[in-house]
């Protein structure tokens, strides 16, 4: 595997280009996959991303499955984040039955949607110091945070990541007694968390020499590459989509979309630090308005009690929501039938590694490792 | 004492011979390094201890580093001989150097009044080392300084001239 | 029963021919400086034997070699920055090779 | 609780024992060997006593090292690091040694085999060596040379090329990239690690660092004047990247090129790295308390305590590194050395050299002086461009 | 100043290395085998079969609705016959593939007879990976007790439901004949 490739210049002190596949096998490279890296001493010459390692065939199998029996198999899609993934897919084919979903179920949407983003978030910011080289400190300060959001997961839906608690119309269970304000308390408990890695990461001189300038993503070839997310938002490019479709009832919320300027690594890093401060005002709106209700609605209710023979009207629909990774969504094609004819999941990770070779060109071995980390992408998405 | 001279020199010529036979380049320098050391560890026997530090310091520190670099460069890592028509040539190195050896091994023969080993442990401080440099030594100290820095612009000169153009 | 002066002078002379040895017969350039820097030594070694058997009070000695290892490292540094820059233009360190001027 | 008769030259007494107590341990077994063996030996026998004590506290410390370093940055990150082997995982260095012994040791099928195997030998005998230069306790080190720290520089210096050896020995790409670090990293750094400790030879006219601690009876550390300082936080930066350690681990950065210089090796020939990094930090910690914290010289505890306690103070504040910062890049790490750490501390020889023939005052005032005006410059030069230190972020509607 | 930011972060990392020794919630991690964390009550791990007093009587009829509606098809069900050859109301074999079954609890949801439910055993280690992970009836069923020790306010509810159930079809079937009624139990 040592194809060297022989530069043509001139007769200069002519070092082979060093060609590396930082592979599958590789501490940082965030689950199964591989970069084809070209390199001349230490700067990149040429990148080449390749997948595919973590393909698990999700869309064909969800094409002979009840529509509700590859519910549980959203949840290992981005398996950082799995109530988003569920809610989206609930979404699209709710979208295509016409079941509306009553108040309290939409607070409850609402409220997992922004725990999991406070979720992802950490444990991005924690890994992205991994690949740094702090060793490990970061990740597990964000898991002391993370273990408590998950624990609240594991008592309402009863898996702490496969949650699989979304239901066509609402939810499958209502919240526990007690959920409440053992939440309120982990929302409270969350700013002094965040002054604390802001304390240790933000104004942390290395952190700042090593991130700032690395990576640049201009706002255009971000908009073309149909890049989405916090990866964009950084860039300087105000597009988030709980503001434009106003899915569900997040016109309701007041809350900001924290925009960078230069849309370098440090950029991305801060804006989801921001991001997690918005998050928190939208979770203490929704404790407020919390109300009492049915947590399903009744064609929800009756579908979920025998799903092998609901039926959605043909047609086709796409439900797309704002993941913490970026615009997740759910393309389904029904014939009237009870298993969907066409199913497509637009995975935010894998458009946003598309763009990968373009940032890391002409940086460091390092650079390519921390770019590739700051824009957070997870292999069962990417893969599908 | 005795026996710690005989061992280090018999050490010091194997590894020169070694040093200077061995096809890979890489052992090459590795030998050599050895007979830095080796020497380095004679001056400690004579007594001279600044200079057995200061030859680790320099000769094994930088000046093997430097060659293995400069071998690693140039990638003809096992030197290919080729030694078809030049032969006699390597007969030729060793009846010169034979040569000079005999020379070199009669002159010392031939002195008889060599001086005989006056004082058992006399050691010079450092100190005194530093004070004679300064006075007694001072012109050539400034002329090796002058000396260093010109050594090191010119070969950054001729090593980065290639990097700035092709760049 | 202390070492005669005569065995150091014997031990340096063979290292002396040896690396004349060396830095005659080897093709590469890299291992000719090598032998020049081995030929050094031999002299060094010299120096400080002489040293150590008059009667000490001087550091001409000492000094000598001093400067000689200063002198002998800035060699090496600028001999392997024309080997590099030689090596760069002909493809290769073998002596024999690099003979003609115009290239 | 005292016993009344118990007078306070009994306590000082005491301890005079308790810190001659291994001196008098090598005296009683000389005064043995003299009696019996002829007078040769008698050279031989002394040497082997130190000899064979340096050769055992070497690897006990590595062990118990590795041991401190999991509790200290298991502590750091809210857990309680290994306490399963033995009573507070004591035991858990002796499981990590018996593991390593007993894992397969690969040679990759087109390494070197000589240079695969020659290399950790060569890069644990410099690591080993130094600790026979550092002057453990009163009249405690194994070896008084006159020129004990240019030898210490020397020897760490030939650590560089046995890094650069194993890794060209093991045919590897990433121990390639990793050796190419190692030896930048180690050759730039070696020049502001001297020239900090220049200062110390400057103010107290000797190499030897038996004779440099005994220029720091009592409290009158060399940390308590303003060069001092400096040099002790330049030194001790300097010696952070001699022994790879974050933030300078470059050489063996785990997340970008996999395990660095070390990557293709396992086993014994694995420990032996790892021991050869855990006694440089030790030994380069050790003389950095020597240097400037005064070594084995304290008011009250016996020496080689004193010795031990600030070493291992050092050793807690690389450890504390290694629990907290990221990696530096390549280029930064090398502009960090040659554009602040070696200004800095020539600007530190100035200052001895005020401080040598000033009067105290005018050489306080100015030493402090010089030293805050020059950080604040280079601090300025250094990051004019590079760090952006607050970035506006807008948050829109 | 340059380095303050740098300083900053290494006073974070000693707070929270004191705060080990001091404070009571420093320490995040919980040793495993000896204190353990309390489970919640919703958690779901493998699926369990439940019976009322009699191994033998599960509540489980057989019906396959939960085979047919696990996505990864991991319950294989054969009805039992009596002694002519008759379908009798109990599951003859009913096996979950431990391997493929991801505990997703559908099976829970729509099983109309209250047969099966998710249990919070999690320490399932096996060192055979064929036939040991293939769970049988008799290693799935468990007594209705531990339904209700495990989850205590979902089996108030399901009791309560039954209760009511069971009168509403008392009060339907008794102008029928008795002994159609036994087969609700």
């Amino acid at each position: 595997m040592t194809n060297t490739i022989e530069t043509q210049t001139r007769p200069s002190l002519s070092t082979q280009q060093l060609e590396v596949s930082i592979g599958p096998q590789h501490p940082s490279t965030h689950g199964v996959f591989r970069m084809n890296v070209v390199l001349d001493g230490e700067t990149i010459v040429k990148l080449k991303p390749v997948m595919g390692y973590l393909h698990r065939n999700h869309e064909q199998l969800a094409e002979n499955m009840s529509w509700l029996g590859s519910m549980p198999y959203t949840d290992r899609l981005d398996y950082f984040c799995s109530m988003t993934n569920n809610i989206a897919y609930a979404l699209a084919v709710e979208k295509l039955m016409g079941i509306d979903v009553p108040e309290r179920a939409q607070y409850i949407r609402v409220i997992m949607a922004e725990l999991t983003r406070l979720v992802n978030h950490t444990a991005l910011v924690g890994f992205l110091l991994n690949d740094l080289g702090a060793f490990f400190t970061p990740v597990l300060y964000a898991f002391r945070e993370r273990e408590k959001i998950l624990d609240l997961f594991e008592s309402v839906a009863g898996s702490r990541m496969m949650c699989n608690y979304m239901r066509f119309g609402g939810v499958k269970l209502d919240l526990p007694d007690g959920f409440v304000d053992c939440a309120k308390a982990i929302v409270d408990n969350y700013p002094p968390f965040l002054e604390e890695m802001e304390r240790l990461l933000t104004k942390n001189e290395i952190l700042m020499a090593r991130c700032q300038n690395v990576g640049i993503l201009l706002k255009d070839l971000a908009v073309n590459a149909s890049v989405t997310g916090p990866v964009l938002r950084a860039s300087g490019v105000n597009y988030d989509i709980r503001k434009i479709d106003k899915y569900g009832i997040y016109d309701r919320f007041d809350f900001k979309v924290p925009l960078g300027t230069v849309g370098d690594v440090y950029d991305r890093y801060y804006v989801r630090i921001l991001e997690m401060r918005e998050s928190l005002k939208i979770l203490r709106q929704a404790f407020k308005e919390l109300s009492a209700g049915p947590v399903i609605s009744q064609k929800g209710l009756i579908a979920a009690k025998s799903p092998r023979n609901m039926k959605v009207p043909a047609g086709d629909a796409y439900g797309r929501i704002e993941a913490p990774k970026g615009e997740l969504g759910f393309y389904i094609v029904s014939e009237g039938g009870t298993k969907p004819y066409r199913y497509h999941v637009r995975a935010p990770s894998f458009i946003n590694l598309t763009i990968l070779e373009d940032m890391c060109l002409g940086h460091k071995v390092a650079d390519a490792i921390i770019i590739l980390g700051s824009i957070d992408i997870v292999l069962g998405e990417v893969d599908r | 004492m005795i026996a710690a001279f005989y061992l280090i020199s018999v050490v010091l010529i194997v590894s020169a011979v070694l040093a200077v036979s061995l096809r890979n380049l890489i052992y090459c320098t590795l030998c050599a390094s050895v007979v830095f050391i080796s020497s380095a560890a004679l001056f400690f026997l004579l007594k001279a201890d600044f200079i057995g530090v200061v030859q680790i310091l320099i000769y094994v520190g930088a000046v093997a580093t430097l060659l293995l670099f400069a071998v690693m460069l140039t990638k003809n890592l096992v030197s290919r001989q080729y030694y078809v028509g030049q032969k006699r040539k390597w007969s030729y190195g060793i009846f010169t150097a034979s040569a000079v050896l005999w020379v070199l091994i009669g002159s010392i023969r031939s002195q008889t009044n060599l001086a005989e080993l006056v004082t058992a442990d006399h050691q010079l401080s450092v100190v005194s080392l530093g004070k004679e440099m300064l006075t007694a030594f001072l012109l050539p100290f400034e002329v090796a300084s002058l000396l260093l820095t010109a050594a090191m612009i010119g070969g950054i000169v001729i090593a980065l001239e290639e990097k700035k153009k092709s760049s | 029963m202390t070492i005669p002066l005569s065995h150091y002078l014997a031990v340096s002379a063979a290292l002396f021919s040896i690396g004349l040895f060396g830095a005659l017969t080897r093709r590469s350039a890299i291992i000719v400086l090598i032998g020049i820097e081995i030929m050094m030594n031999a002299a060094n070694l010299n120096l400080i034997a002489f040293w150590r058997y008059s009667d000490g009070t001087r550091a001409t000695g000492q000094l000598f070699t001093f400067f000689g290892i200063t002198i002998a490292a800035a060699e090496v540094a600028v001999g392997l920055a024309i080997v590099i820059s030689v090596y760069r233009l002909f493809q290769s360190t073998n002596v024999n090779e690099i003979s003609d001027m115009k290239k | 609780m005292l016993d009344p008769r118990f007078r306070g030259s009994d306590i000082k007494e005491c301890m005079e024992n308790l810190d001659q107590i291994f001196v008098q341990a090598k005296r009683t077994v000389m005064n043995l060997a003299e009696s019996v063996l002829p007078q040769p030996l008698v050279l031989l026998v002394s040497m082997l006593i130190s000899i064979g004590v340096i050769a055992a506290i070497g690897p006990v410390i590595m062990m118990y090292l590795t041991w401190l370093e999991r509790k200290v940055v298991g502590r750091i990150q809210n857990r309680i690091g290994p306490n399963r082997v033995g009573k507070f995982g004591l035991l858990q260095p002796i499981a990590d040694g018996i593991k390593m012994l007993t894992k397969e040791d690969i040679v990759p099928e087109g390494a070197d085999h000589i240079l695969h195997f020659l290399s950790p030998v060569l890069v644990v005998v410099p690591a080993l060596l130094v600790l026979g230069l550092l002057p453990w306790g009163r009249n405690m080190a194994a070896v008084d040379l006159q020129v004990g720290l240019l030898l210490f520089f020397a020897i760490t210096s030939t650590g560089t090329l046995s890094i650069f050896l194993g890794a060209w020995g093991s045919r590897n790409k990433f121990s390639l990239l990793g050796a190419l670090r190692a030896v930048a990293q180690l050759i730039s750094y070696e020049i502001p690690q001297v020239f900090s400790a220049v200062v110390v030879i400057m103010h107290t006219q000797t190499i030897s660092i038996v004779e440099i601690v005994n220029a720091q009876p009592g409290f009158n550390w060399f940390v308590f004047t303003p060069w001092g300082f400096t040099g002790l936080v330049l030194f001790y930066i300097a010696s952070v990247a001699e022994c790879n350690r974050t933030p300078f681990d470059l050489p063996e950065a785990e997340s970008e090129i996999v395990a660095g210089f070390h990557t293709e090796y396992s086993g014994m020939k694995f420990a032996l790295f790892y021991m050869a990094e855990f006694l440089q930090v030790f030994s380069l910690s050790a003389l950095a308390a020597a240097l400037f914290l005064g070594g084995w010289q304290g008011p009250f505890l016996p020496s080689w305590i004193w010795f031990f306690l600030k070493t291992y103070g050092l050793i807690f504040i690389m450890l504390w590194f290694r629990g907290t910062f990221p990696r530096l890049r390549v280029d930064q790490l090398m502009g960090f050395a040659w554009k602040f750490l070696l200004p800095m501390s020539m600007i530190n020889i100035v200052v001895v050299g005020i401080w040598t023939y000033a009067s105290p005052i005018v050489a306080w005032v100015l030493g402090i002086l010089i030293i805050a005006i020059s950080f604040g410059v280079l601090a300025k030069l250094n990051t004019r461009y590079h760090i952006e230190r607050n970035r506006k972020f807008i948050l829109a509607e | 100043m340059w380095g303050t930011g740098v300083l900053k972060g290494m006073a974070v990392t000693i707070k929270n290395f004191f705060d080990t020794y001091t404070s009571k919630n420093g320490i995040f991690t919980v040793e495993y085998p000896e204190k353990r964390l309390p489970e919640k009550e919703r958690f779901r791990n493998f699926p369990i079969l439940v019976y009322d007093e009699k191994p033998e009587e599960l509540r489980c009829v057989a019906c396959d609705i939960c085979a047919k509606e696990c996505p990864p098809k991991c319950i294989t069900i054969v009805k039992a016959k009596d002694a002519q050859g008759k379908p009798l109301k109990q599951p003859e074999v009913f096996d979950i593939d431990f391997t493929v079954c991801m505990n997703c609890g559908i099976c829970e949801e729509t099983c109309p007879f209250d047969a099966i439910y998710m249990d919070h055993e999690f320490e399932l280690a096996e060192y055979d990976r064929m036939d040991a992970l293939i769970y049988k009836k008799e290693r799935l069923s468990r007594p209705w007790t531990h339904f209700e020790k495990i989850r205590p306010t979902d089996a108030k509810e399901i009791n309560e439901r039954r209760a009511k159930d069971a009168t509403k079809t008392a009060a339907a079937v008794k102008p029928a004949p008795p002994q159609a009624s036994n087969q609700q139990t």
